[in-house]
């Protein structure tokens, strides 16, 4: 067993610079890396460019870091839902790439996978495909796409081993799937972390062999972004 | 004229046993209420969720089983989870037989324009581009007019375009219409809504052949 | 629920003619399709174009349809262990195209998720590339391999239920994954198939809207192509 | 002159703490067998298998866990399963630190060709492409000539190419090679064997500087 263990988020995000690349896991407020962002947060790292499918809200996820100036760049299919982002998108502050959700998950897997660049029909006949090549297979016209290049990839699992195997839960598995092992580093944070023997190898969705690293997320908050219920 | 609500339920109708379905935010979601019953039908959420359930009841929350408009939900039995690029990836290989979403503007050749305004602030186009150039059936839910009584429906589309030649049908608050290789094709009116006005509202050429029946709602 | 159960292997492979292109799961003989084969192999059908990673033994796996001269053409990446299949390729009557493995997996993977073409570094520089669009990416070179069209996908799983999700054991996972919902229809025989709401939504590894069939497999051999042991 | 467990037993002193090995089929296999117990080190067996534990005891092999050589294997803690695309995704993406293969020619600039003799039956290059094309470090098990006696360490490859310059070291029968961008470098001499008596039985010009040492064994 290679032990990937490190002590704390703190801890998890040494190495991470300003001015780099960062993959972020979670779809809106569900299964994001809630601690190594707040970590993060804390730190004075600047000048980051981001892909993450959303960019959290005014006082969670991405937005602590957007309040602290910490980005620069975005990379997202869906922002909004925050007063400061907006406000800096408009005064030209930070800088926006939006990106189809498919398009944006296939770069990611793409990078995981290995594979530099593919087509997909995602934005054909759209701005999106302004300055790409486009190419006509099977009689429809797609658009090529590059597998992004991040120097990490944060992503929080359920739970986790020692080896750094992963196992999501429900809905947030999301972009925390297809952006393990898609960086130079993956840091991953997880709810449980337990010892090797204890995941069942058939359920393991991440093998540890695309995580670097591993820690138990010192507090979970989880916050949900649109409560809907229906009475009993 | 129809509400909201009527719109989703006339939209059902196209709704299949069978049918694997994906429901854009807004009066798309509103579809799924309307279902009837006996026909087996998914809901698919392109954040990884097939076999989409009601609400959960108050005290039930579960902050990791959403939908893609980020709403708790909960899920049916033989309900399943998958990743993103997983999702996307049965959008692209056209495992999902059926796409409700609303728009902007919708143009006489089935482009569509959902997305951006330009000047306003950009919140991005989501799974929506995805999804409409890799659908082999669209059903746009939207209203005809916009806020000003001009047409949403037209020979071009005005605004950035989300994807071309991609929407089978069109069911406004008053109308029902097809995309066919002719053209734009009337086939309902709204309940009370005349075929002259639907005209007159559609900066769209229509293509009307015979009697325009009116929508028939059963409840 | 939609209901995608069928009967047998014989109502599972209907609509399978001569000439069709089938993908069979499967590495070895460890998590092939066997019932579905039997079928075939008691069935007219001739002239078959089958993706497998490899091509069975004598009497087990595809070496049934090859001895009954059903396949016209192989796709694989390893061949051999099979006398039958040199005899008919050596006397030209059997077509092989020898495809790298992964290649041959993310063709499968491409099919499945819509990407029509994608770029790889397998086979750069070796006759493989012969005839293929050669593209440099981060100064590597690579070469341009399209998606997989093929009639019938036929996987074979541990655990099935009457929706179509499936869940894979061990390393009988293989070729069957990316081979599920890659073709126009998918066919999943299981060794277990169970009612819906059975399988735990976090553990499926494909979910039912890439199965079209499922049925419980008469009876499953499971045969052991090399029995390696060492002593208590 | 090493035998093939000598070969295998050099070409584990390659492998470092924390390192995730991919074993070909032959003498790479035997390699697992010398890797010292205090090491960390994983398996990666490219039909889906991380974690790879020795053979199983007899009456408990399971048809479903099994290796790339098809052989019934069994898994330690921590291992995992995936499918093949997966598999390949990692090879790829080069998370395998060390791939470990057989070879019928080397050349000196790295070119590696192990899947097909023209004339003869193919049985197929399997997996070996993508490794080669894919994997940073690459250690090619091999004897150094062939039945006639004659080199398979070349100027030129002239079988059917496996990979391009891409092979880092080879570990063979009589000595333990360097591919650099000077040429094919003469690091260790097995034990008995002459650095002259090398240099007759390899085609390739051979970079020696220095004494070159013999092969060292703890066991």
């Amino acid at each position: 067993m290679i032990d990937k263990r490190v002590a704390d988020s703190q801890a998890a995000i040494a190495g991470i610079e300003s001015g780099m690349t960062l993959m972020l896991g979670g779809f809106g407020l569900c299964g994001i890396p809630e601690n190594c962002i707040k970590a993060l947060s804390q730190s004075q790292v600047t000048d980051l460019t981001c892909i993450s499918n959303n960019a959290g809200v005014d006082d969670f996820g991405l937005g602590l870091l957007l309040k602290g100036r910490q980005i620069k760049k975005m990379i997202s299919s869906y922002v909004g839902e925050n007063a400061e982002f907006e406000r800096q998108m408009l005064s030209g502050e930070l800088e926006v790439e939006l990106t189809p959700q498919g398009t944006l998950a296939e770069k990611c897997r793409a990078a995981q996978a290995g594979i530099p660049a593919f087509y997909t029909p995602a934005g054909y006949g759209t701005e999106v495909a302004q300055g790409k090549e486009q190419r006509e297979f099977n009689g429809k016209m797609h658009i090529l796409e590059h597998a992004f290049q991040a120097d990490f990839a944060i992503v929080k699992a359920w739970k986790g081993d020692y080896a750094g195997n992963l196992i999501f839960r429900g809905s947030a598995r999301n972009f925390n799937h297809p952006m393990a092992g898609a960086a130079k580093i993956t840091i991953a944070e997880v709810e449980h972390l337990v010892p090797v023997g204890e995941l069942d190898p058939n359920a393991i969705h991440i093998p540890g062999i695309m995580v670097q690293r591993i820690f138990q997320g010192e507090v979970y908050e989880k916050r949900i972004e649109q409560r809907t219920t229906r009475k009993k | 004229m129809l509400n909201k609500e009527q719109i989703a339920q006339r939209i059902a109708k196209e709704v299949k046993d069978g049918y694997y379905v994906n429901l854009g935010i807004g009066i798309p979601t509103l579809v799924a209420n309307y279902v009837p019953e006996n026909l087996n039908v998914e809901f698919q959420s392109e954040n990884g969720v097939l076999g989409m359930g009601p609400f959960p009841f108050e005290g039930e929350e579960d902050a990791d089983i959403i939908n893609a408009g980020k709403q708790t939900i909960t899920t049916l039995p033989g309900a399943s989870f998958f990743d993103s690029a997983f999702s996307f990836g049965m959008i692209r290989s056209q495992k999902v037989d059926l796409t409700i979403l609303g728009a902007m503007e919708v143009s006489e050749k089935g482009d569509i324009a959902n997305w951006k305004i330009p000047g306003k602030m950009v919140k991005g186009m989501g799974g929506a581009m995805d999804l409409v150039a890799s659908a082999e059936n669209i059903i746009v839910a939207m209203m005809h007019t916009n806020k000003e009584g001009e047409s949403k429906v037209l020979r071009e589309c005005t605004l950035p375009l989300t994807g071309v030649q991609c929407v089978r049908k069109i069911v406004s608050n008053l109308a029902v219409m097809e995309v066919t290789p002719n053209g734009l094709k009337l086939l309902e009116r709204a309940p009370g809504v005349s075929v002259e006005k639907i005209v007159e509202l559609t900066e769209a050429p229509l293509l009307i052949e015979g009697t325009i029946p009116e929508m028939q709602f059963e409840s």
